[in-house]
């Protein structure tokens, strides 16, 4: 925790850590820290309310990538066990259990998402778990943030940058992929499927990329009146 | 901007991918015997032939994985894709490039089968 | 051949043009000549041309597979400049930008060869720092170079935007550069090689060379053997299925690059500008239209075309360093196949087989040394010795370790 | 004159709604419904633009994309366009356009004179003049041909519109939304496919919206509402009209243009994109875009008057205008009779030369027994009228065409509707690699084999009955929606037509005139361009032949309609002089696009703020609110420098400078790349990647290390830290930050796949504030409890773990400065926070926050290279002064073996140096070149500068540079030219440490 002092001083100096707002944004960006002393890339820009597509940062979602070989029986095991769910060997796709979504990046490459602080004490048991199996647990809790679009013009706002084929017929609830939006790498997991033909997605994008793919969203979905 | 298969994920856009020139050009193991030639060789000289195209791309963007594909460099159509440490697929001496490894396959059983019959 | 000039067109005219003669004859190959020549693009034609006319070597066939220039020379965004970094590579280009100067009236064929200079934009420290090493050393090489402050460029092009994502920080500019127009120097070099007597031999592919211990004999072409003293192979992308029929291999890979053009427009754009760090460069032609440049796709091919996605890399820059082209449209787009070397210089060479030279790894950049590389490549094949200018550019380099990296220098590739 | 060509009760317009629009700054009234085009041929307005060479008069030649005459400036200003097809700009309320290529204006242009001199100016002149004298080309002769350049005007202003892109993906793209594309999307569409059918119109039904047949019985019209509110009702089918497939790349990628706002005029409001570029991968395609009607070549066919044909049966039926009161229709085919009948019963005189001399058959019939006069076996020999038609004269053939069989005779007239035949659109499908067959009976190109799946339709295919077009794409329809996977591939049962049997066609590829080709008398081929039937015999005769330098050399096809209209009858004329069959004259190749589009619809969103990524650390806020200057690296915004009042970059940068070793600085190095290396094999790894020794390093410990590629040249360099025994924290520059780690992988998965190393980018995870200076151990002391900071006991290139200013910390002792420093990485998240409060606590320090101009100096006071400044790939650690780095103990690592090659062990390679000007006031300026003696260009180099800064801890000007054998220099003098070609520096080589040349303070 950084002294109550400072973090009060930067709340209120919020204005003044303001970055002059990109061109065509209808964000606010106060810009100041929350009360824990913390700051996420996208803290203070509010995106479209209502609408036919909406999005908001999750910010500090718990985030560990997992590396070992599938092909380890003993690895696949203690994972699967620390995890309480066998970890997805088809590609693209995620399993969720217990708040925690582990998601397929590579074949011995995961991407595990679990509520803020979880993800410390969840490393610890995988690293104690994999003891001497060869295998990397690292915390990229930091490295990205999750924007979350939602609503019936979801799937048509990722499409004006996202190359891959979002079609329910291609693409539904719990697959994931690594692909690209324009300039960004992204990663993204549909969550869940409305009944209005929308969709639910989690956009897991580079910190300092985060503002882009943001900026990009506010732009896109003005045609939608966003 | 061209489809590729990665051997993981799937059919997917180029721009996911990074190319990753020549496949198969083993590192020396005895560098430090090698002559200049051989050296030179090994970094610079390459195949790049009109036609069938042994080729290594990566996944960049997508699972990060490196493949090996074959590809004619004429028609741009691929032959195949395999992960990395998997035998070199032979091609065909008469595949064209002009079609699939499906439709050459197709063609070629047709002309197989004297009944005519397809599939 | 009759002289072209403004009197001869009037006199043709009254005569409604119907008395005018070929620019070149199509002869049948002739069962040997002292030289062959293969590719008929505008290296190839003016190294024949040089041969004949400072070599006394006239018993020259050229033999082209297609048309004439139906490879790079047709399909570049003919930019000419000599600002290169090393040494070596000034020598060579601004050697070629010398026969430049002069070559409309050496051939007797307007190439409209124009000098409107041509500007490099820097637009962060490093691009400074690359501009103001290259402009030094082009300097202390005799060759003109000058920098820009971002309002001298403006006043050159003002319609840039100069505050663009990366700022216009400063340029080089090279008031010598410029473009000429492409298909005539093909034709110019054709017509004026053909009157000295070489033949020019055009859909005529080469599918072998007739090697007898280690030297080469005779080209085997479609329209069939043709005997040679010396074969100099100037096919550009084609060089490693060249070599491949010679029995050797080269230090090459042949990837795509792209050009486009848009509508013609009344002239907004006087020079050439090329930029690095929001990679476009373009140039407006005498007919109006922007010449657009792109990079090249990233993977090995043949296929002569354009792919799409240079057509995006390209709009994003042009539009951020020129924003009022949103409503220009983008009237044609094609692509040409370039013969890359690692360090992106080109390769004059002798080769493991003899009497046969290369002449080849001009990548994206060759059309402005036409003049250059065909007039050292001759002199190279005459004398049986690489022409100074052209002998640091042989192929042993890569062996040695001695390339002349414009790459690594972070020079722009085009 | 108020729409005095108006055809009572006809067409697609809406008489309700007028539309006033402003034509050569004269104002004018059309219809809802209306083109450009259409509204002004419904005002009796002919001359519509002047053409690109000669300046001739030319007037409205078709109704579509394909047009090469009138081509208008549409709007002023911000949205002023250039080149837009009149007949593809539909009418909105204030629309505003005017000719383009003249001056004054339209009715008077000066540059007419060309035409009068045009004799002079036959295909090519300019290569042939313009030489003499050389000194003139560009002060006068290329001044005045750039004069005469171009069409439209580029706008001056910046566009307010805004664009959108968007990927699709569908099993069965359509392109042309005709009788057979409909059919096609129907066919396809039932099966549950997903369908997208693009039509370049506003409304859907191509051909069919010009035409007065019935289908099943009903009006086309019917058949056409009711097709589309099927295929309206189905969820898997997308309808784009105002939608041209504009390119066909590999793998069926296509691209289309979707036209969304450009029919509504200039909107206040931009939030809904102007265009928006579909990016398309397509299962299956349909091409099914029709067929463009062919003018003839007769003398003198360029008249304002002169239009297809079919486009005066639009202008007619579609939208209720009369081309012309006096109609000649003329022809070699039937296929123009239904306008000849459609103008009559609109109320023209219409008489009809046909090149056949017996034309047969129910339409011929139907023309005479409208009392249609019929002049058979009889071309037009030339027109009258300049700025407008008013005759033509007309003769009987010979048999072979090639000549008049008698005297000509006249015929007044304001419109020639012309009927040369078809060419189907095979664009795309050559766009797409598919061959061109030649059909002798059509008479035409059609499409052959296509590497890619794709099918042609309807008239694109060469079926030119309404019957087989229907049917065509009914079944093209269903089996594109079997091969990508649905229905069973059974096409539904066509509609019935009645067929209107059509006779065999004349094909006069020249219709001669009174005079031989080219003496007077011009057959115009490309109207845009001025290119005649004489000028391709003069490319023949001088020898440019072949196809690519007849369009070449005579610029055939190269205008914004790119040939539509040209180009075969161009290849026909060759074929003629050739005595040759046109496919053997050979086919040009279609290029993208198939009609132009505009740079903002490509660029789509990609612009402005959204043009490239700006990507900044966590600290950015701060950054902003403290006034840093910002230096873009990469496509980082780093801080670059922090002025304070008032002060310039150089005053800014020597206090930063100053104060930093005097006291403390804080420097963001966040964007320093971070690589976590975990795995057994982890210490062989990095003894590979790096030239120095890695298995020997000890846990807790940093090492210096620097990254070669098999050339061996320096390509990074960075501290690697050993957390553990099998576990790595590696850093990297900033700009080899991904370039690093793509390679570590690259050779892990390729080369060594079997090594047990696992690598993870962390660059961003952590937030790094560098503290560097004498009182970096006092402030760190004030920032943390948890770790001891004393380097006594924290030593030099050591890490800890801890708390520092309330965040969890890796503190890692690395120093760029020289100095007693301390690397602070946080999560991301606390960045912010931990930085303000060392700001906070540093003040009684004396804590200076810095740029990367500081750290530069820094860095150079003390000789640390920076990669990618003073190395360019071509610099070995030797020729750094690092050979202590390079292992000679180590067998192999990546690029030793380049190290022994001749040139890169030679003696004499430029080597990193110090160099000191002889006036310590002098800075010079990087990248100046360093010769023995100065002297006249060109001189022998013998290196350059990569660094120079004024240093004031050093108290005068630093500089680091790559000499020709600098090592064993050091001392000599050299000397500096500058851009002026005056002013030289005397120089001395120096070695590259100019600051605590001992080391000292690395400890404090």
């Amino acid at each position: 925790m950084a002294e109550p002092g400072v973090t009060q001083r930067l709340a209120a100096a919020g204005a003044a850590f303001t970055d002059p707002p990109a061109e065509g944004t209808v964000s606010t960006e106060p810009g100041a820290l929350d009360a824990a002393g913390t700051r996420s890339p996208l803290s203070g820009l509010l995106g479209p309310a209502g609408g036919p597509v909406t999005f908001e940062e999750r910010p500090f979602v718990g985030k560990l990538t997992l590396r070992g070989d599938p092909s380890n029986a003993d690895f696949m095991a203690a994972a699967g066990k620390v995890l309480g769910t066998d970890i997805p060997t088809d590609p693209c796709r995620f399993v969720e259990h217990d708040g925690f979504r582990v998601h397929w990046i590579g074949f011995d490459n995961w991407l595990i998402h679990v509520p803020e602080g979880a993800e410390g004490p969840l490393k610890t048991k995988l690293e104690a778990a994999l003891e001497g199996i060869h295998s990397a647990i690292v915390d990229v809790s930091d490295y990205y943030t999750v924007i979350r679009v939602q609503g019936a013009k979801a799937r048509r706002l990722l499409q004006k940058g996202c190359p891959i084929d979002l079609h329910p017929r291609t693409f539904g609830p719990g697959q994931c992929a690594g692909t690209v939006f324009h300039h960004a790498a992204i990663f993204l997991a549909q969550t869940d499927a409305d009944t209005d033909g929308g969709a639910s997605y989690d956009i897991q994008i580079r910190w300092s990329f985060a503002r882009y793919l943001w900026d990009y969203f506010v732009d896109g979905a003005r045609e939608w009146g966003g | 901007m061209l489809t590729i298969k990665c051997p993981w994920c799937g059919e997917r856009e180029q721009i996911e991918f990074t190319a990753g020139g020549e496949a198969h050009i083993a590192r020396p193991e005895n560098t430090a015997e090698l002559s200049d030639e051989e050296w030179g060789a090994y970094i610079y000289t390459r195949t790049n032939p009109k036609g069938v195209h042994y080729e290594r791309w990566v996944h960049s963007h997508g699972c990060g994985k490196w493949f090996n594909a074959v590809r004619h460099t004429v028609t741009d159509i691929f032959w195949d894709v395999y992960k990395i440490g998997e035998e070199k697929p032979a091609v065909p001496e008469d595949w064209d490039g002009a079609t699939t490894r499906a439709q050459y396959q197709a063609a070629t059983q047709k002309t197989a089968a004297p009944d005519g019959n397809e599939k | 051949m009759t002289k072209y000039s403004i009197f001869s067109l009037i006199r043709n005219a009254l005569s409604y043009h119907e008395n005018w003669q070929k620019a070149w004859r199509s002869p049948d190959p002739k069962p040997a000549y002292d030289v062959v020549i293969v590719g008929g693009g505008g290296h190839g034609l003016a190294t024949a041309y040089y041969l004949a006319k400072e070599c006394g070597i006239t018993n020259v066939a050229v033999i082209e597979k297609g048309w004439l220039g139906g490879g790079n020379t047709g399909r570049n965004t003919t930019i000419v400049r000599s600002n290169y970094l090393w040494d070596e590579s000034a020598a060579l280009y601004d050697h070629a930008i010398k026969l430049w100067e002069t070559m409309s009236q050496d051939l007797n064929y307007n190439v409209m060869f124009s000098q409107r200079g041509l500007l490099h934009l820097a637009h962060n420290v490093h691009d400074m720092q690359e501009i103001g090493r290259r402009g030094h050393a082009i300097k202390l090489n005799g060759i003109d170079s000058e920098f820009l402050s971002p309002a001298q460029v403006k006043e050159m092009v003002p319609i840039i935007n100069l505050n663009c994502r990366y700022p216009v920080m400063g340029a080089l500019l090279q008031r010598r550069g410029g473009t000429a127009r492409h298909d005539a120097v093909a034709w110019g070099y054709a017509r004026a090689c053909d009157a000295m007597g070489v033949d020019i031999i055009q859909n005529c592919a080469v599918t072998g060379f007739e090697i007898e211990d280690g030297t080469v004999k005779a080209v085997e072409t479609t329209r069939g053997r043709i005997g040679a003293g010396k074969v100099g192979v100037v096919t550009a992308g084609h060089s490693s299925v060249m070599a491949e029929m010679a029995g050797f291999r080269m230090p090459l890979e042949s990837f795509p690059l792209q050009a486009f053009v848009s509508e013609p427009l009344k002239p907004v754009i006087d020079c050439v500008i090329m930029s690095n760090a929001i990679h476009a460069y373009i140039s407006q032609s005498d007919k109006g239209e922007l010449v657009i440049g792109g990079s090249g796709d990233p993977y090995i091919s043949y296929s002569q075309r354009g792919s799409f996605d240079q057509v995006e890399h390209v709009a994003g820059p042009v539009l951020e360093l020129y924003p009022v082209f949103s409503r220009v449209r983008m009237m044609r787009q094609w692509g040409g196949i370039t013969d890359v070397t690692v360090d992106r210089s080109p390769i004059l060479t002798k080769t493991p087989v003899g009497n046969m030279y290369f002449n080849c790894g001009w990548g994206t950049g060759g059309f402005k040394a036409t003049p250059g590389s065909g007039h050292v490549f001759a002199h190279s094949i005459a004398k049986g010795e690489m022409h100074p200018i052209a002998a640091p550019f042989s192929m042993d380099r890569f062996n040695t370790g001695a390339l002349i990296d414009e790459a690594a220098a972070a020079a722009v590739a085009h | 004159m108020s729409q005095s060509y108006r055809i009572e009760g006809k067409g697609r317009i809406d008489r309700s709604k007028p539309i006033r629009f402003t034509w050569n700054g004269r104002s004018y009234q059309g219809y809802q419904g209306d083109t450009l085009a259409s509204a002004l041929l419904a005002n009796g307005v002919r001359l519509v633009g002047r053409s690109f060479k000669y300046h001739r008069p030319r007037g409205i030649m078709t109704a579509g994309s394909e047009e090469p005459n009138a081509v208008v400036q549409l709007e002023e200003g911000a949205r002023t366009e250039p080149n837009t097809r009149a007949t593809m700009a539909e009418l909105y309320d204030g629309l505003t356009a005017n000719a383009q290529n003249c001056w004054p204006s339209v009715e008077f242009d000066v540059g007419a004179l060309n035409a009068k001199l045009s004799r002079f100016f036959p295909a090519g002149f300019y290569y042939k003049t313009f030489m003499w004298p050389a000194a003139l080309w560009e002060p006068l002769y290329e001044k005045i041909i750039r004069r005469a350049a171009g069409m439209g005007e580029s706008p001056e202003e910046i566009d307010p519109d805004s664009y959108a892109q968007h990927f699709a993906h569908c099993d069965v793209l359509i392109a042309g939304g005709g009788p057979a594309g409909l059919s096609a999307a129907l066919a396809a569409g039932r099966t549950g496919a997903r369908v997208i059918l693009a039509d370049e119109g506003a409304e859907f039904g191509g051909s069919l919206l010009a035409d007065t047949v019935e289908i099943a019985g009903k009006p086309a019209a019917d058949w056409i509402a009711e097709t589309v509110a099927e295929l309206t009702a189905m969820p898997e089918v997308t309808l784009l009209p105002r939608t041209t497939v504009s390119a066909y790349y590999d793998h069926n990628f296509l691209t289309l243009t979707e036209r969304v706002t450009d029919h509504m005029g200039p909107r206040a409001d931009d939030s809904v994109p102007r265009q928006r570029f579909w990016k398309v991968r397509a299962k299956q395609t349909i091409l099914a875009q029709g067929a463009i009607e062919r003018p003839l070549l007769f003398a003198d066919n360029d008249r304002p008057g002169v239009m297809l044909a079919s486009a005066a049966r639009t202008y007619i039926n579609r939208y209720g205008v009369l081309p012309g009161r006096e109609i000649v229709v003329f022809t070699g085919n039937d296929s123009a009779y239904p306008a000849a009948l459609d103008a009559k019963a609109a109320g023209a005189r219409v008489e009809i030369v046909d090149l056949r001399t017996d034309p047969k058959g129910p339409l011929v019939d139907h023309a005479r027994a409208q009392g249609i006069e019929i002049h058979a076996g009889c071309g037009i020999t030339g027109t009258r009228g300049t700025k407008a038609l008013h005759g033509c004269d007309v003769a009987p053939l010979s048999e072979d065409g090639k000549s008049l069989a008698d005297e000509p005779f006249s015929i007044g007239c304001d419109c020639i509707a012309v009927a040369g035949g078809w060419n189907p659109t095979v664009h795309l499908h050559s766009q797409a690699r598919g061959k061109l067959s030649w059909d002798d009976t059509k008479q035409c190109f059609v499409p052959g084999y296509c590497q890619w799946p794709t099918r042609s339709a309807g008239a694109g295919n060469g079926t030119f009955d309404l019957a087989g077009c229907l049917d065509e794409g009914l079944k093209a329809g269903a089996a594109a929606a079997h091969e990508a996977g649905f229905g069973k591939g059974a096409a539904p049962e066509a509609p019935a037509v009645e067929l209107s049997e059509e006779g065999p066609a004349r094909q006069v590829w020249i219709v001669p005139s009174d005079v031989p080709l080219g003496h007077g008398k011009k057959h115009f081929h490309d109207h845009q361009n001025d290119v005649t039937a004489a000028d391709i015999h003069l490319a023949a005769r001088e020898g440019y032949v072949s196809v690519e330098h007849l369009k070449r050399y005579t610029t055939t096809g190269m205008g914004t309609d790119q040939g539509k209209t040209s180009n075969v009858n161009a290849l026909a004329v060759m074929a003629d002089i050739r005595n040759a069959r046109i496919p053997e004259v050979g086919t040009t190749t279609f290029r993208p696009p198939y009609v132009p589009t505009t740079f903002g619809a490509i660029g789509g969103q990609n612009r402005r703020h959204l043009f490239l990524q700006e990507r900044t650390t966590p600290m950015h806020a701060a950054h902003v609110a403290n006034g840093a200057v910002f230096e873009d690296v990469g496509d980082w915004k780093r801080p670059w420098y922090f002025p304070r009042d008032g002060e310039d970059m150089h005053e800014a940068v020597q206090r930063e400078c100053r104060q930093a070793r005097e006291t403390c600085g804080l420097l963001d190095a966040s964007t320093l790349g971070k690589i976590d290396i975990q795995g057994p094999d982890a210490a062989w790894f990095l003894n590979m990647m790096y030239t120095n020794k890695w298995d020997t390093l000890a846990v807790g410990k940093g090492r210096y290390g620097v990254m070669l590629n098999e050339h061996g040249m320096v390509i990074d360099d960075g501290v690697t830290t050993r957390l553990a025994e099998n576990h790595f924290h590696m850093t990297t520059t900033t700009g080899g930050a991904a370039r690093v780690l793509g390679m570590l992988e690259e050779w892990l998965q390729t080369e060594w796949p079997e090594r047990q190393v696992y690598c993870t980018s962390v660059t961003e995870q952590w937030a790094v504030c560098t503290i560097t200076g004498p009182n970096a151990k006092a402030l760190m002391a004030d920032l943390t409890d948890d770790i001891d900071v004393d380097p006594a006991n924290f030593p030099f290139l050591a890490y800890r773990t801890g708390t520092v200013a309330g965040a969890p910390a890796r503190v890692y002792r690395i120093s760029f400065t020289g100095d007693l420093a301390y690397e602070v990485n946080v999560p991301a998240r606390h960045g912010l926070a931990v930085w303000t409060t060392i700001l906070e606590r540093g003040r009684k320090h004396g804590l200076v926050q810095y740029g990367t101009e500081t750290m530069h100096v820094l860095r150079a006071e003390k000789g640390f290279i920076i990669v990618g400044q003073d190395t360019d790939g071509t610099v070995t650690p030797m020729d750094l002064g690092m050979n202590w780095i390079v292992s000679k103990k180590k067998d192999d690592f990546i690029g030793k073996r380049s190290h022994s090659r001749s040139d890169t062990a030679r003696e004499g390679r430029k080597q990193l140096v110090g160099i000191m000007t002889e006036d310590p006031n002098v800075v010079l300026p990087e990248g100046a070149h360093l010769v023995n003696q100065p002297g006249k260009p060109p001189i022998a180099m013998e290196g350059h500068v990569t660094s120079s800064y004024m240093s004031p801890n050093v108290g005068r000007s630093i500089a680091l540079g790559l000499i020709k054998g600098g090592r064993d220099r050091i001392g000599d003098t050299l000397h500096a030219p500058m851009m002026d070609g005056k002013t030289v520096h005397k120089v001395t080589l120096t070695e590259p440490v100019f600051f605590d040349k001992e080391g000292k303070r690395t400890n404090g």
